[in-house]
């Protein structure tokens, strides 16, 4: 019943409804469960190799001692009244029409626990009021639904007491660790991270020469020797980024948009092999102490190499925990200089040099697109950009306007702090639930198409590695290219205008050709998108 | 829940409790009763109550109650009736006329042809057709059974519409805070008023004040009476005279009505 | 023997309610909030989190946000609740402050909102399925239990009225630890039960988002991370483990 | 309801309204706590509307009873906290407007008759006349 | 054309506060006022047992009668399906709801008993056409109100054409209804004619436009230009100059019918040429103030093609409309009931007598409150929910 645009063509009413009602249809996701850790993932973190004989005891002491240490957990598990306003906010429910990912009562899974245990209600009167034991039904059912909240975060906007699926599903995921119920995604990247430093498993050999390879490319396309530096002491910035930045489309491009712009504001900066990773999913796991393992690997890093400042690459979730963690988990950064903000999104610093005039851009390069931006759910909902509230949603969009042409917002109830999750957040990456994670698209990909049809929106920008390696695996599925995503540094990249090195070669061959790159990109994407609408 | 009486609206228990205290209340009253009224009081009502209403009755729709003005009696200099309705019903003076109610007034009459010249008294004229009870959103303004048109002062807002109606410039509207009102005659701030022909006296069997005085005063010429009873004085002297109502030609049917004007 | 078992009655709830809300209370004010999770974007000042706060618990405006309807007869019940309260004020006060019997006069047409508000928002219950799906029987008895103790009262103001002057003696007599007579209308002892009932289910009950909603740390926290660190006692003990 | 007149209360503040002259009220007290207002509207209707002028629950009945003297040996106004309706109202926080009509007090004793009020035979004749139809000669006995 | 979006002013910068902030203020002064002759009567008001509404009904009935014309922009949109007024359909109906209820507080709160206002809305004395406007307005704002939500809900579009016919309807109905509580008063001389309604039914088209225009280039203040095409001033420009010569035509045929009668003679020449303030206020107020300059303004200057022009012209129509209505109530109280029509009246209590009528400060703090608490209420709605395009206020906001 919230109330939307009135949608005055009547032709448009027949475009999809990004937040349509769907019919409840119990059970519809209860099959959906991503590969159970093996046991040395699990016990690589500390946590018991596989499912333990004493689970329910071990599950009860568990919540009881979150209980304890997690405020929100304690209020949440209270408070909520069941007015059903959270109900239609998440997009795994507007997708799959499964209740049980209506975030309240994603949390009633283990609220009703929680009851019969810890309340004298629930004690006494479990019928009542929906207490229930825990059985080994309600643990599968935990290791479903829990996997299958992406923590963005919607539904806490929109309670009336702030109350966060986010954090239930954390201390859920949490206490299935504990009975050794691991997830495989989270826990193997996890052990990765630990290990060598990045999510990928990418070791330093292998990073300095994708970098290499890198900077002879854009050496090719621009004529400009733009250098990314990797593990060197003394310099002024440690750029902190998904490893996905270092290999995957459009990752990479973003990349590039980065090194260009650092390169033109003249700053000395550098990557580091050792914290060579923005990410920590840590945090979808809930796990305290290996979320402050992974942010104390970037404070050894930045001593280590004895930078100035750090900045972090786009990225939603790891924004998050360096925005809001990182001093808490790892910090005092008294080290650091304190005249930037500590950390500094990519974006800030950016956005930063636009404002002092110290970019300059051709925006016509990027002219073969209209963009859409994505606000990625974690950047959105759970961190800030510069010093104002809302500064997460107005930089990225100050960025592309300045670099981009065309820009057109997708519908008011699904961006900026309502935006929906790209589907594939807090830990759901993973191939063997795409089922759940289209359907968590459908909202993003319906408002999408409003706009792609309304008014020719051709490409959706985003800054956050999960979004992008989601959106490219399910647009097809929807009828977009998967290159109709981008990253928001790639548009930068394609719109600044370097200078010219000291002992200048031939730029204008090398714009040229860049524009035929362009060009050719931009026919190809174009017929891509125009076929797909024809196809619908 | 039924109701106490079919018109009701008060959602009062169905039975009112007619006790052993009541009836000894009664008894009570009536003696009260009779040691509360003065001498002079008593002395009027004895003959007439005879026959008079019982104060548990309600009014006679068969009656309509008005009033005769003989202007040929009524002199210039005379204003007994308006003394007297100030008096009766306590209407306090601030000596603005502007503000100050007036239920009924003195006209100066000047036929500017003839520089033929009249005074009359001007109260409501209680209307059988009234406009301020037709606008009256509340219907506070209401007309009597008996013809007699009041303000129920408990259910108007002081919206002032009636004021706007009336074509007699009847009404006045309380611009003050109030106190020490007639017990029986109560008014107050915000609500309109005009003249109830005394209809505290003459539910009690008793004479508006204005005619009692103009009669005190040796003039008679106001007359009260039943319109409706062909017996009556009143009805006699308007068969027998030219009378005229005010403004006859707004069809609103006034029940005072002037001989010789 | 019927004023000794109201009082009893009362005792006993007062002291539940009390001592169940301060626990609670206590419990939510001392478990820490390890990290920084405001819901953003959100204030970044103290006093911006004052004033979120504020206009959470005054306009409900998340909840606005999310749905008219049910914000609409949430709301409506929530301040019609308020006001009948300040109305209640005039049992256990004496003098009487002058606001109150400013307002008292209001609590009647508060009284009728208070259930229609209620009645609104029964209805989602039964009529939204997603609602029903996620309604406990206790989730109806709630409501159920505050429309009864509306009706009760509406009751005892237009149907079988009771004697206020004897009620407010009553009260203040307990509170004295001198109770006065009851007056013994069924009206009057349905709405005390409940009301008690109510008293002694409350700290056990969902109506526990009322003192929950300060403590949630989505809402009431400022957003200033990279400002201020943020420790709970239990992290910072880690945070010293390895030096020491 | 054991009324809360008296001086039972110990320290818990009871109003204690002044009892009212004769026996009993016009209806059982219990009654009257409880449902006076109610009876005091339906009244106001019909004397107002239908002219019904009993004495039961009549507003100037419940004055004249329930008048308190002051020292002065004058019945007090309402705007005395001891007069009788506030005894109870400023207790239960309940604010009347009848008051700003209708005289609080009973009218003074000798001043009863409308100053205007003449000893005139030919009016009495006439006002029982009017009333009662028994032409002129019904007049004073 | 693309699909027009709707948001809220969700962060409204310091203009639009200070707008809202100095209507709050009026109010409280209002509310002050309010105050002030509820505990002293309306003693302190200039009104009196000859003048019995005052300048509080004028501006409450302005305020009524400009409720229902604000919703022109919606109807015309719906009704008559123009596309160019679509963007500014749900900023008019919650002007007419806004102007409404801001002319209802007035209207309450200058009762001499306001605090029977339940008395008002549960006892109706069905043949006054007053209980009856209680209704039109009640169901005015109720209709509208559904109207909105047909525009503003997801699911609404449907019953979208039928809430459009009948809030169309019913606001013809209602200013019937506004304009005969005066028409109904046979023997007030000045409002004895069936053309009130008719007169009232023009001034409210034209007032309700002035300020929905008025209210749309103050947003402008707030949101920039992209709020209204250029195209949409210069529709706004002809309805309004349309508008006006309406009001002026039936003024001319109210006052020439009057003139026909001999026996209206004295009053016409009371209010059109010997009454003292009365001629001022409509021949120097509402005709040239409030009618000629603004037609001359909006035709023949290339000023008047510019929102500055717009806005000046709409604030004159405006002050116009007040003259207006106050020569209507006002004027025609003050000319005397003729109780003995071609005699010579007098008496204590102002026969015969024109009377003397001057506002006090209360009661036009009172007035002046009405119109502010009509825009305070749209500013918060804007504020909350959506009636604004949508382009509009994202532009704004990427401009701050
Ligand atoms: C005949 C005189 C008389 C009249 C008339 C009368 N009362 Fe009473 N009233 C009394 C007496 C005597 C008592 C005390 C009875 C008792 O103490 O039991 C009383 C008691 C009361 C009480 C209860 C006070 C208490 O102490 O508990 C109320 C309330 C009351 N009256 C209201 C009214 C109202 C209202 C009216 C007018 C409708 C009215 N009375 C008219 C004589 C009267
Ligand atoms: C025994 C105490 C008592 C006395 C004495 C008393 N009242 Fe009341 N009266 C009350 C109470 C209590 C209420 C309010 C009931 C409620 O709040 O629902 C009340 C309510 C009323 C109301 C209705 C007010 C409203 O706004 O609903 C009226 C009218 C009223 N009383 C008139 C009188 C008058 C007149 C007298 C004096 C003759 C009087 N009362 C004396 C206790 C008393
Ligand atoms: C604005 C003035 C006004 C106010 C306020 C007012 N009254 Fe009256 N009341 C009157 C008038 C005038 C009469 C008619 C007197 C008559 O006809 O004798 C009346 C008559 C009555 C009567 C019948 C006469 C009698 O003495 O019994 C009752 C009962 C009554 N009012 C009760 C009340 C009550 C109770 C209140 C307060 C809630 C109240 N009134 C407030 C003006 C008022
Ligand atoms: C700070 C004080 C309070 C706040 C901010 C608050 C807020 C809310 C909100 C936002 C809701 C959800 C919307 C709804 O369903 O109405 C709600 C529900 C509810 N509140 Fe409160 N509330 C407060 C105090 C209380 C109190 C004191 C009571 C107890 C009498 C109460 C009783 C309820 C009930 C019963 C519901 C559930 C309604 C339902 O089941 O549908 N609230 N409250
Ligand atoms: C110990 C506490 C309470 C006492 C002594 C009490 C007593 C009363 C009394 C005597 C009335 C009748 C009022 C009249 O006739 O004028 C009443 C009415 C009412 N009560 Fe209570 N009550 C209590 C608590 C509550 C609570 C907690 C609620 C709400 C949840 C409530 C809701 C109502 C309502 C809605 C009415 C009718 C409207 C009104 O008169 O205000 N009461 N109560
Ligand atoms: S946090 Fe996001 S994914 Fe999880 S329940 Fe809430 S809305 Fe759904
Ligand atoms: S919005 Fe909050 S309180 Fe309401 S049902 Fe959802 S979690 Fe519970
Ligand atoms: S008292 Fe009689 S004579 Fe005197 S002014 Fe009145 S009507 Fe005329
Ligand atoms: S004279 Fe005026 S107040 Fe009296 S009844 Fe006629 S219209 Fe009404
Ligand atoms: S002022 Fe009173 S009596 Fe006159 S119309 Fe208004 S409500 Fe009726
Ligand atoms: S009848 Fe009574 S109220 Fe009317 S004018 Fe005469 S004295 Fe006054």
């Amino acid at each position: 019943m919230a109330d939307a645009d009135t949608i005055d063509r009547p032709e448009a009413t027949e475009l999809p409804d990004p937040l349509e009602m769907p019919t409840l249809c119990p059970g519809a996701m209860a099959g959906s469960n991503p590969y159970p850790a093996k046991p040395d993932h699990n016990t690589a973190l500390g946590f018991p190799g596989e499912l333990v004989d004493d689970w329910h005891d071990r599950a009860i002491d568990k919540m009881g001692e979150l209980l304890g240490k997690y405020r929100s957990f304690r209020v949440y598990l209270d408070s909520c009244v069941k007015c059903g306003a959270c109900t239609d906010k998440c997009h795994y429910f507007l997708g799959s029409g499964d209740p049980k990912n209506m975030p309240v009562a994603r949390q009633d899974l283990l609220r009703k626990v929680y009851r019969r245990h810890f309340t004298l209600a629930g004690k006494y009167f479990p019928k009542l009021v929906g207490a229930a034991d825990l059985t080994e039904d309600v643990l599968d059912d935990w290791y479903s639904y829990f996997h299958q909240c992406s923590q963005c975060r919607r539904c806490s906007v929109f309670c009336p007491y702030g109350i966060d699926t986010a954090e239930i599903s954390m201390a859920a995921r949490e206490i299935l660790d504990t009975v050794g119920k691991g997830q495989k995604y989270c826990n193997e990247i996890l052990g990765k991270v630990h290990k060598i430093g990045n999510n990928l498993g990418l070791p330093e050999p292998a990073l300095q020469a994708t970098l290499e390879d890198l900077e002879e490319d854009i050496e090719d396309e621009t004529g400009v020797p733009v250098k990314l530096p990797l593990n060197v002491e003394g310099a002024d910035i440690l750029l902190i980024t998904p490893s996905a930045d270092f290999f995957a489309e459009p990752h990479i491009d973003g990349l590039i948009g980065y090194a260009k712009v650092f390169h033109q504001a003249g700053v000395s900066w550098t990557l580091s092999s050792y914290a060579s990773e923005a990410a920590n999913f840590a945090m979808f796991i809930g796990s305290y102490d290996q979320m402050r393992e992974v942010a104390l690997r970037i404070r050894k890093a930045a001593l280590d190499l004895g930078v100035k400042r750090i900045v972090v690459g786009e990225c939603g979730h790891a924004w998050r925990v360096a925005y809001s963690f990182w001093n808490t988990l790892a910090g005092p950064f008294d080290f650091l200089d304190p005249n930037y903000p500590i950390p500094q999104h990519i974006c800030e610093f950016t956005y930063d040099l636009i404002q002092k005039g110290q970019l300059t851009f051709d925006k016509s390069k990027n002219d073969h697109m209209t963009l859409t931006f994505h606000d990625s759910c974690n950047v959105s909902r759970a961190s800030r950009m510069g010093d104002m509230p809302g500064g997460q949603f107005e930089i990225p969009r100050a960025i592309i306007k300045a670099v981009c042409n065309n820009y057109v917002d997708m519908a008011p109830d699904t961006i900026r702090e309502s935006t929906f999750c790209c589907g594939g957040g807090g830990g759901l990456l993973t191939d063997e639930i795409m089922d759940i994670r289209k359907k968590g698209a459908q909202p993003r990909m319906r408002a999408l198409r409003q706009v792609a049809d309304e008014n020719g929106v051709t490409h959706m920008a985003a800054i956050c590695a999960i979004c992008k390696t989601q959106f490219t695996k399910v647009m097809p599925e929807f009828g977009f290219d998967r290159e109709s995503i981008v990253s928001v540094h790639q548009l930068v990249s394609n719109a600044i205008i370097l200078d010219p090195p000291e002992d200048a070669g031939e730029p204008e061959e090398d714009d040229e050709d860049e524009v035929t790159v362009a060009v050719e990109a931009a026919t190809e994407s174009e017929e891509a998108v125009q076929a797909a609408a024809d196809e619908k | 829940m039924s109701k106490c009486s079919p018109s009701c609206t008060c959602g009062a228990p169905d039975e009112r409790p007619v006790d052993a205290a009541r009836r000894s209340f009664l008894k009570t009253a009536a003696t009260a009763g009779a040691v509360a009224l003065a001498p002079g009081v008593t002395l009027y009502v004895v003959g007439g109550r005879a026959e008079a209403r019982a104060p548990d009755q309600p009014v006679d729709p068969k009656k309509r109650w008005g009033m005769l003005v003989d202007v040929s009696k009524c002199t210039e200099d005379c204003s007994a009736c308006v003394t007297a309705c100030r008096t009766e019903n306590g209407l306090g003076a601030l000596d603005d006329p502007k503000i100050d109610a007036q239920w009924i007034r003195k006209v100066e009459v000047n036929d500017p042809a003839t520089g033929y010249s009249r005074s009359l008294p001007v109260m409501c004229q209680h209307c059988a057709e009234p406009p301020c009870v037709d606008v009256c959103p509340t219907g506070a303004s209401f007309k009597r059974d008996d013809g007699i048109v009041l303000v129920d002062k408990h259910i108007c807002i002081g919206c002032r519409y009636c004021m706007m109606a009336c074509p007699y410039k009847a009404r006045s509207f309380v611009h003050e805070p109030l106190s020490d009102q007639k017990p029986y005659a109560p008014r107050g701030k915000g609500t309109v008023e005009s003249c109830t022909l005394c209809v505290h006296k003459v539910d009690a069997g008793e004479l508006p004040a204005c005619v009692t005085a103009c009669a005190t005063e040796g003039n008679g010429a106001l007359v009260f009476g039943d319109l409706n009873d062909p017996e009556s004085d009143i009805a006699k002297r308007l068969k027998a005279y030219p009378t005229r109502q005010i403004r006859a030609d707004l069809g609103v049917d006034p029940g005072v009505h002037y001989q010789g004007l | 023997m019927l004023t000794t078992a109201y009082a009893l009655l009362f005792y006993f709830a007062t002291i539940v309610l009390v001592a169940g809300l301060a626990w609670r209370i206590y419990e939510y004010a001392t478990v820490p909030a390890p990290l920084k999770i405001p819901t953003t974007p959100a204030p970044t000042t103290r006093r911006g989190v004052i004033f979120r706060m504020g206009r959470e618990v005054v306009l409900f405006e998340s909840l606005f946000k999310s749905n008219k309807w049910i914000w609409l007869f949430g709301w409506l019940f929530h301040v019609a609740l308020a006001v009948v309260v300040l109305r209640h004020l005039r049992y256990f006060i004496e003098p009487v402050w002058s606001w109150v019997v400013f307002v008292q006069p209001f609590g009647v047409y508060a009284g009728f909102a208070m259930v229609v508000g209620l009645l609104g928002l029964w209805a989602r219950r039964f009529l939204v399925p997603r609602v029903r799906y996620i309604s406990a029987p206790s989730d109806h008895l709630m409501l159920a239990l505050i429309v009864a103790i509306g009706l009760s009262g509406l009751a005892m103001k237009f149907v079988a009225r009771t004697d206020i002057v004897a009620v407010k003696a009553f009260f203040l007599g307990l509170v004295r630890f001198d109770p006065q007579p009851l007056p013994a209308d069924p009206a009057l002892l349905v709405h005390l039960t409940l009301v008690a009932l109510l008293m002694i289910i409350f700290p056990f009950s969902k109506l526990l988002h009322a003192p929950g909603v300060f403590f949630s740390p989505s809402r009431n926290q400022v957003d200033n991370p990279r400002e201020r660190r943020h420790l709970a006692a239990w992290a910072a003990r880690m945070d010293r483990q390895p030096g020491e | 309801a054991a009324g809360a007149t008296g001086a039972r209360a110990g320290d818990v503040p009871v109003p204690e309204p002044a009892k009212g002259a004769g026996e009993a009220c016009v209806a059982d007290t219990a009654f009257m706590r409880r449902y006076h207002m109610q009876m005091l509207v339906h009244q106001r209707r019909d004397t107002v509307h239908e002219g019904i002028r009993t004495e039961q629950f009549s507003l100037k009945g419940c004055i004249e009873c329930h008048q308190v003297k002051g020292e002065d040996g004058a019945a007090v106004k309402v705007s005395d906290s001891r007069h009788f309706c506030r005894s109870c109202h400023d207790y239960a926080a309940v604010s009347i407007d009848c008051f700003e009509c209708h005289a609080s007090v009973p009218e003074e004793a000798g001043k009863s008759a409308a100053a205007a009020e003449p000893e005139n035979e030919a009016v009495a004749a006439l006002g029982a006349y009017v009333h009662g139809k028994t032409t002129g000669e019904g007049a004073a006995k | 054309m693309a699909r027009i979006t709707y948001r809220e002013l969700s962060r409204p910068k310091g203009f639009f506060v200070g707008l809202m902030t100095l209507h709050a203020v009026v109010i409280a002064a209002g509310l002050a006022a309010f105050y002030y002759m509820e505990h002293n009567g309306h003693i302190v008001t200039g009104m009196t047992n000859q003048v019995v509404w005052g300048t509080p009904h004028v501006f409450a009935v302005f305020l009524v009668v400009a409720a229902s014309g604000a919703l022109n922009v919606a109807s015309i949109s719906s009704v008559f399906a123009r596309l160019t007024y679509k963007p500014f359909a749900r900023v008019s109906g919650l002007l007419a709801v806004a102007l409404l209820i801001g002319g209802l507080a007035v209207l309450v709160l200058d009762l001499g008993r306001p605090e029977r206002l339940t008395v008002a809305m549960t006892t109706y004395n069905f043949k006054s056409i007053f209980a009856w406007n209680i209704y039109l307005y009640t169901g005015f704002i109720v209709i509208v109100a559904a109207y909105l939500w047909t525009m503003m809900a997801r699911t609404g579009g449907r019953y979208n054409k039928v809430a459009a016919y009948t809030a169309f309807a019913w606001r013809l109905i209602l200013t019937t209804g506004t304009g005969s509580i005066f028409g109904f008063l046979v023997a007030r001389e000045a409002y004895d004619t069936a053309l009130l309604a008719p007169l009232f039914i023009a001034g409210s088209f034209a007032y309700g436009l002035a300020f929905t225009v008025l209210v749309l280039i103050t947003m402008c203040r707030s949101l920039g230009e992209a709020l209204m095409s250029e195209e949409a001033v210069q529709k706004f420009r002809n309805l309004l100059t349309i508008f006006v010569l309406a009001v002026v035509y039936f003024t001319a045929v109210l006052h020439l019918t009057k003139l026909y009668g001999t026996r209206n003679h004295g009053v016409e020449a009371f209010l059109l040429v010997n009454g003292g303030i009365y001629p001022v206020l409509f021949w120097g107020v509402q005709i040239v103030l409030g009618s000629v300059i603004p037609l001359l303004i909006l035709n023949f200057t290339a000023f008047g093609r510019t929102r500055n022009g717009l806005s000046l012209a709409s604030i004159l129509v405006l002050i116009g409309g007040l003259a207006q209505m106050y020569v209507i109530i006002i004027g025609g109280q003050a000319w005397p009931l003729q109780l003995f029509p071609g005699m010579e009246v007098s008496s204590s209590f102002g026969d015969g007598a024109i009377a003397a009528y001057a506002p006090s400060l209360p009661e036009t703090l009172l007035g002046f409150a009405g119109i502010s608490i009509a825009m305070l209420i749209t500013g918060l709605a804007l504020m909350v929910l959506r009636f604004l395009p949508g382009e509009a206020v994202e532009a704004a906001r990427a401009a701050s």
